[in-house]
């Protein structure tokens, strides 16, 4: 049986409704990401499940007992607080062994696990400070130890990493990984960092305005977008508006020039022909594949990747190049632009999508 | 070139005006804030208090004869006198044992009743808010007469708990140090109630939500997490009470009557019935420095224990 | 959702019923028909409010004290608020020493500061004044003023004001609008408590009340001085009835939860 | 423009008496306007050891006790001259001549006869019924410093061989016989009545004129004069030292030993008149010291011993009974 | 003249030093990103210029005036705090609008500016809403608003995006970039994001235990770091230990079992060699360049991109390639890899490179 089950779980604010219908089943071990727009209910639906706020309907089981039932402290959870909610009164070493005080671990075993937990998030050395005398950073890695250090079979993250620069942040996924892998922790994690979610998870939920969009494995919701909202809120994706007709080679879609061989069997009339800019490369003029003709407009280095934007007949492509340092266009340089037609999809028309996910901030 | 070489040099480069000259060092700007902003009430009090309270201390220093009056000599007699008399040692020991039952008591009834407040729902918690101010809203007068009416031998809770059998004999009440203790609790715990309120409203609830998920009970997380933050407001409410409970005069004077003196009723006896102002402004002299030694101390011990909720 | 356990609300109860109790048996009293003090057994009476009405310098009293508590409320807090943000923010030479004077005014027992007062107003001339009353009440009520104060204001978060200031706000502005709705509740409450301890100080004022201005207790004391009877209970009921009344428009005028707890909390 | 009268005297029934039957007659006839501060004897007295230089009090009425210290601390101004003076009983006259009783009552023994009834008890009659162990903590007495208490203090010295020069068996009654009887040392005459009215106490030394008071109320209380007889305590006023209004002061003084004064405060107040013009009607007189028999019945105390060890006698009570 | 100095600015806490003699320009339109690990310094740095804090030492001049000597209210700075420090009391328009009536703006454009900056940030509809009742995102997105809403001329931002999804942080950096170019506003931006640091940042500085260690533009930090700190800070760089030696075609580096010609004169002896993760391929056995053979340990989904961990005779390696459809090796597969030889750098062995950004944590 799953682990944890949220069953139809909602949560209304006056008459705004934060959290509506939400249904989710975590496997045991399992490291769920929470994705969505800032506002679409992530935090609301952890403090529910931590027991924080009372759920106006639905239920959350775990490991087949009613969570709700519980009190907030007997439901052994491990929490993450998206503001830290540190203790302010007690030192970070204080603030980490406060868990195991609770759970009665002997003071020698409690200083070396406190000491550990430190260690592990790279604070050894302030353990003595209060949280008010530490950087943002340095708050939010006492936030975590804190939660790590008691082991608990539930642990729910929210945005556990946003203010550690990406060293440090990739270190501390790693640590969750690992955790998560050696001692089985089941956690559900909110992040707003989509590289994180991808790297971590066993499966994301995309949610938007409280309601769960999709629930897939990451690179499954990455290249199968349920909507056209999953779409566009994960990763950027180019939509670039055509006709569907039939061709000498079956169905086929015509964007300005160029002309895509369209897999599903689809009705003629106006669709939109969706590639990520990851997926896009330069063309040799008149090579394999159609090929759209356009002019770079801008080119942003990223670190590991070059992000251009192309201006063609068919509107604005985002296109991103690895920097490893072959050869790339200039800016107002002239180029021609194509990509594989498995790794375009085909839709209907839908004017709405491109600005569904600004609308559900 | 290898990159560690080329640290070194960009370093320098960027760090190059540092090398010549050490840093400019800024005169630490002047705090003039703090005597500028406390400056009207330290006007206020010199003129006000400082005074009076000089005046009653000159006067302590007086002498007295029933016929003669207050004479003008200047002498520490009044102060010998009490230093050696058992009677007064008495009735100062009386006095702050129950200022501090008193302020104790305040505490722990006090401090848990603010709490319960703040987390009750919008219409109640303005309500009963209203009704832990009560006790100040009446004259000292009527609220000793209440007591009176419910405690004393004849009273409510005497005659009930007689009815029901549980007592052969009335409680004894009025006239007792208990029956002063209960009555001053009674009015100052309001005071608790309003300054731990106050620092109540500071606390961030997530704080004790990360308490309970971390397996705090209520009771721990209280203990643990809420008591050390609200701690001035604590103090704040242990100094008005411990203050105003070892200064009292109308309860002690009503409820205790005269056989229970302490010495805000001894300096009356003295400034009233016998008239001996000296002796009475020795009283007070000796009451008040007792009173901040105790409170600065206490105050200055708490800070420092809890020095982070203090910043 | 933190919510109060049975126990706690257990506790609250009592709690109230501890505070309650005197003063629903002074009211009780205040219905009797009796001449003297007595539970009402024998069928209620307002002939004791009624009684009121005959003594004109209870109501005259009843307006010097609400003047007297409201003149002196105010200004032990404008003197209040900064001397307790210099105290909760900044640690400076004397900063114990100007507190402990600060709060002097509550250990000295209040019939030596009577007696200090009358000499010292007789002195300068302002005897028997509603100037020297209000002086007076000022110095003994600044301490409850200061104490919540300070409360409200230590360890308030210093980085919303650097917002303010960081917007333009000047240091008058950012107190006006960031601080002192911050610290409003113990504002509010200070100088409710002012007010209280004005309205019901005794021993003190008898020395320097003026035949021309006396304030109710000092009445009462005086009146109960010679005889208790119920016409004390009565006074007190309508006290607290008024005060119930007073309470219940300023809910309905600004909103006590808005004033002793804050806006945009929960 | 208007002269204003400073008054200070008790506050309670006696001010409502003087605002309604005695000052509205003398500021018609004198032409001032007269501002009364209530306070009892204590606050009073202090009031003017406090503006002691610069006094703002023109008349003061105190119990005869503090009057004696008043006069002997400077406070008052001779009495001048007057007719009045000749119609009062002698012992309205204070050796000073500086103060003058205008009024008298008698200490005596407080029962609440409801509760006497009811248990069986027959009435007190003798100052020793005080001592009755069925009073365990039932019984109410001022201390020494208030007039009723030192009072009984004498009193009880007298009874057992001693007297004002010889008050050690008084002491040593109180301590040993009195003392666990007592309930409480209750200065106040209102929490007197309180403690009356709410039935802590059933049994206490007072004065008639309290009690009168008391008894109006329709409390069942009996005020009796003990067979070793009651003692006088008089209400005495004097001119302030130093008054800015001196002639109006001595004429206010003399305004309340008039007849009609007189009369208006024995019928309100309970004070027996000391002016022996004034005629009572039968039933006025209950409860007060009237007529030359009655008050030749009541003891009078040696003060000017008293106030020499009162200190003393101060201090030792404190210790040794009030503990 | 340079707009803004940072001149030997020091701040010391107790005994500790979190700022260390920073001296830096800025010119009037620059866009400044300070970069480095949690905890080295850069909220002490902001807060000194912003007047916040007092500096131990040092001076800051802004446009030729001495920043110090005025008061915090007199500088006109706009900042976003870290922690947001919004007005508890009052709702999201009325932070907003907080600077403008200190600006006494008439309440007309007021209001106007108002919605209008709740609309640049998505928040529109929640103008009424007091923070407390707000998500995380919303009340970052509110700091933001009300410190862009008063066009500061120095606008200060403290890790501004941290709590946005992906989307809506691409929008505010588009926007943050719109507002620098149009009304010219300065800027010095803290973030952890390295990537929105490099898209954004005119120049970036690379901090570290409170000292400046480079300032360059973001990819002359990123090709050519100024020290191994730099090099391990800017993105991931792979450091494989081999030995300098002379060969047939000059000096060359042999690592495990391949061979790598060096272009600048070195000593022989231990050295090691640098080349970051997206610049390594999968090549063909025996095809050119060195090519080391090795092991995929794990691969990981990033959304644009994929991570492998490498095991080779040399030790781990870390390799990025672009999720672009191309085929690539599953888990446990053997492997060959390969780099360009000007996508190298060759260095002395330094023992503590690897540890250096762990342990300045
Ligand atoms: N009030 C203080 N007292 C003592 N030390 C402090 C205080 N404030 C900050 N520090 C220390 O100074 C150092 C620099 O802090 P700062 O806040 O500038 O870091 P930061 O670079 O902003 O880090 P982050 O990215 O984690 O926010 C930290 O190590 C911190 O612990
Ligand atoms: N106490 C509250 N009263 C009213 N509305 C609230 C309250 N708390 C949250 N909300 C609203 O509920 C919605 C969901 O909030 P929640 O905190 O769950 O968002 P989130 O997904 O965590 O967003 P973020 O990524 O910005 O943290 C938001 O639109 C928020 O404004
Ligand atoms: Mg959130
Ligand atoms: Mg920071």
């Amino acid at each position: 049986m799953a682990y944890l089950v949220l069953d139809q779980l909602t949560k209304r604010f006056g008459n705004w409704t934060a959290v509506d219908n939400v249904s989710l089943t975590v496997e045991k071990g399992e490291l769920i990401s929470l994705l969505g727009p800032s506002g679409c209910g992530k935090t609301t639906t952890l403090q529910m499940i931590a027991g924080f706020l009372d759920a106006d309907g639905g239920r959350v089981m775990l490991d087949g007992q009613d969570l709700l039932a519980k009190k907030p402290n007997e439901r052994g959870l491990g929490i993450v607080f998206q503001s830290y909610a540190l203790f302010p009164h007690m030192t970070a070493a204080e603030n980490v062994a406060f868990g195991l005080e609770m759970r009665k671990i002997a003071r020698a075993d409690r200083d070396r696990m406190v000491a550990d937990a430190l260690k592990l998030v790279g604070l050894e050395q302030y353990g003595d400070r209060h949280p008010r005398r530490m950087s943002g950073g340095q708050q939010q890695r006492v936030a975590l130890a804190r939660a790590l250090v008691i082991k608990p079979s539930l642990l729910l993250l929210d945005e556990p990493l946003s203010n550690l620069d990406a060293k440090m942040r990739e270190e501390m996924q790693i640590e969750l990984r690992r955790i998560q892998r050696t001692v089985g922790t089941t956690m559900i994690l909110v992040t707003h960092d989509q590289s994180e979610a991808m790297a971590l998870s066993d499966r994301v939920v995309v949610m938007n305005k409280g309601r769960i969009q999709q629930v897939a494995t990451p690179q499954e919701a990455y290249d199968h977008p349920a909507n056209a909202f999953v779409a566009n809120f994960l990763g950027r994706t180019n939509l670039l508006p055509g006709m569907v007709g039939s061709g000498a080679a079956g169905t086929v879609i015509t964007v300005a020039d160029s002309v895509w061989p369209v897999a599903q069997p689809m009705a003629a009339g106006p669709g939109a022909l969706a590639v990520r800019p990851e997926k896009i490369g330069f063309v040799d003029a008149g090579g394999p594949g159609g090929g759209l003709s356009g002019t770079v407009l801008a080119r942003v280095f990223q670190g590991t990747q070059w992000l251009f934007e192309i201006e063609t007949a068919a509107g604005r492509l985002m296109v991103i190049r690895q920097h490893d340092g072959s050869p790339l266009p200039a800016e107002r340089e002239r180029v021609m632009v194509g990509w594989r037609a498995e790794d375009m999809a085909v839709m209907p028309a839908d004017p709405e999508a491109t600005s569904l996910s600004r609308e559900a901030a | 070139m290898s990159m560690a070489a080329s640290t070194d040099t960009q370093v320098q480069a960027s760090a190059a005006p540092s090398a010549a000259a050490p840093p400019p060092r800024r005169p630490r700007r002047r705090h003039w804030a703090p005597y500028l902003l406390s400056a009207p009430g330290l006007a206020l009090f010199a003129v006000l208090l400082l005074v009076p309270l000089a005046m009653t201390f000159l006067l302590s220093l007086n002498s007295f004869s029933f016929y003669g009056g207050i004479e003008n000599v200047w002498q520490l007699g009044n102060y010998t006198d009490i230093i050696a008399d058992s009677y007064f040692h008495e009735v100062f020991l009386r006095t702050f044992r129950i200022a501090a039952v008193v302020t104790l008591l305040c505490a722990v009834f006090g401090a848990p009743e603010a709490y319960i407040l703040r987390r009750m729902k919008s219409p109640w918690r303005g309500l009963c808010l209203l009704i832990v101010l009560g006790p100040l809203l009446i004259s000292v007068v009527s609220r000793t007469l209440g007591w009176a009416l419910l405690f004393g031998s004849t009273g409510l809770v005497n005659q009930g708990l007689m009815a029901l059998g549980l007592i052969a004999t009335p409680i004894e009440f009025m006239y007792t140090e208990t029956g002063v203790i209960i009555a001053l609790t009674h009015v100052l715990v309001p005071f608790m109630v309003l300054s731990v309120w106050a620092s109540l409203q500071r606390l961030d609830p997530q704080v004790e939500n990360a308490a309970l998920s971390l397996g705090a009970g209520p009771l721990t997380v209280m203990r643990r997490v809420v008591l050390p933050q609200i701690v001035p407001g604590i103090l704040s409410g242990s100094i008005i009470v411990f203050a105003l409970a070892a200064s009292a005069f109308a309860t002690p004077a009503i409820i205790g009557g005269r056989r229970l003196k302490v010495a805000a009723t001894l300096a009356y006896d003295e400034f009233l019935n016998t008239l001996n102002w000296p002796l009475g402004a020795t009283v007070a002299v000796l009451l008040l420095i007792a009173n901040v030694v105790i409170i600065v101390g206490c105050n200055r011990l708490v800070e420092r224990r809890y020095k982070q909720v203090f910043e | 959702m933190n919510r109060n356990g049975p126990i706690a609300l257990i506790f609250h109860v009592l709690f109230l019923g501890f505070l309650l109790a005197p003063i629903l048996i002074v009211c009780a009293v205040a219905f009797t028909s009796q001449g003297y003090l007595s539970l009402p057994t024998e069928g209620l009476s307002l002939r004791w409010f009624r009684a009121i009405g005959d003594n004109p310098e209870f109501i005259r009293a009843f307006k010097d004290s609400l003047l007297l508590g409201a003149v002196s409320s105010t200004l032990a807090i404008l003197v209040a608020v900064p001397a307790a943000l210099a105290i909760a923010r900044h640690q400076f030479f004397g900063r114990e020493a100007i507190q402990a004077l600060f709060l002097s005014p509550l250990m000295v027992p209040h019939i030596v500061l009577g007696i200090a007062f009358l000499r010292f107003f007789t002195m300068i001339g302002l005897g028997g004044t509603f100037a020297g009353l209000v002086l007076s009440h000022v110095i003994i009520i600044l301490p409850f003023a200061l104490r919540l104060i300070l409360a409200a204001s230590t360890g308030m978060d210093r980085a919303v004001e650097n917002a303010a200031a960081s917007l333009g706000a000047s240091s008058w502005t950012c107190f006006r609008r960031v601080t002192l709705p911050l610290i409003l509740p113990g504002v509010a409450s200070g100088w409710v408590l002012a007010f209280i301890n004005s309205f019901d100080e005794v021993t003190m004022t008898v020395f320097i009340a003026s035949p021309e201005t006396t304030t109710l207790p000092v009445r009462l004391f005086l009146y109960i001085q010679d005889n208790i009877d119920p016409l004390v209970a009565a006074v007190s009921a309508v006290l607290i009835f008024l005060t119930v009344a007073a309470m219940l428009v300023l809910d309905r005028v600004y909103g006590l939860e808005r004033l002793l707890v804050g806006k945009g909390r929960d | 423009q208007e002269k204003t009268l400073y008054v200070a005297a008790y506050g309670g029934s006696f001010e409502q008496t003087m605002r309604k039957d005695i000052i509205p007659a003398f500021e018609k006839a004198n032409g001032v306007k007269v501002e009364y501060v209530a306070g009892n004897s204590t606050d009073n007295l202090a009031k003017l050891q406090a503006q002691r230089g610069n006094q703002q009090i023109d008349v003061v009425i105190l119990d005869d006790g503090p009057m004696y210290q008043a006069v002997a601390l400077n406070f008052c101004a001779d009495l001048e001259k007057a007719p009045v003076y000749d119609q009062l009983y002698d012992l309205a006259k204070m050796p000073s001549g500086k103060a003058i009783n205008f009024g008298a009552v008698g200490t005596g023994i407080l029962y609440n006869k409801a509760y006497f009834d009811e248990n069986k008890i027959p009435a007190p009659t003798s100052w020793k019924d005080i001592e009755d162990p069925r009073f365990k903590k039932k019984l109410a007495i001022p201390p020494i410093n208030n007039s009723y208490g030192l009072h009984a203090l004498v009193m009880m010295a007298r009874l057992n061989g001693g007297g004002e020069t010889n008050i050690e068996p008084g002491f040593k009654e109180f301590k040993d016989k009195i003392n666990p009887n007592v309930l409480a040392y209750e200065p106040s005459p209102g929490k007197m009545t309180e403690l009356f009215q709410s039935n802590q106490a059933v049994i206490a030394v007072w004065g008639s004129g309290r009690a009168k008071a008391l008894a109006d109320t329709g409390f069942p209380a009996t005020f009796v004069y003990p067979k070793e007889g009651g003692i006088v305590l008089g209400s005495a006023a004097c001119q302030v030292a130093g008054s800015k209004n001196a002639p109006e002061a001595q004429k206010f003084i003399q305004h309340m030993l008039g007849v009609e004064a007189q009369t208006a405060l024995a019928v309100s107040a309970g004070f027996g008149p000391v002016n022996k013009t004034v005629e009572l009607p039968a039933e006025k007189q209950v409860g007060i010291p009237y007529g030359p028999e009655q008050v030749g019945k009541l003891l009078v105390v040696d003060w000017d011993t008293i106030n020499k060890n009162r200190e003393v006698w101060n201090k030792r009570w404190t210790r040794e009974i009030e503990r």
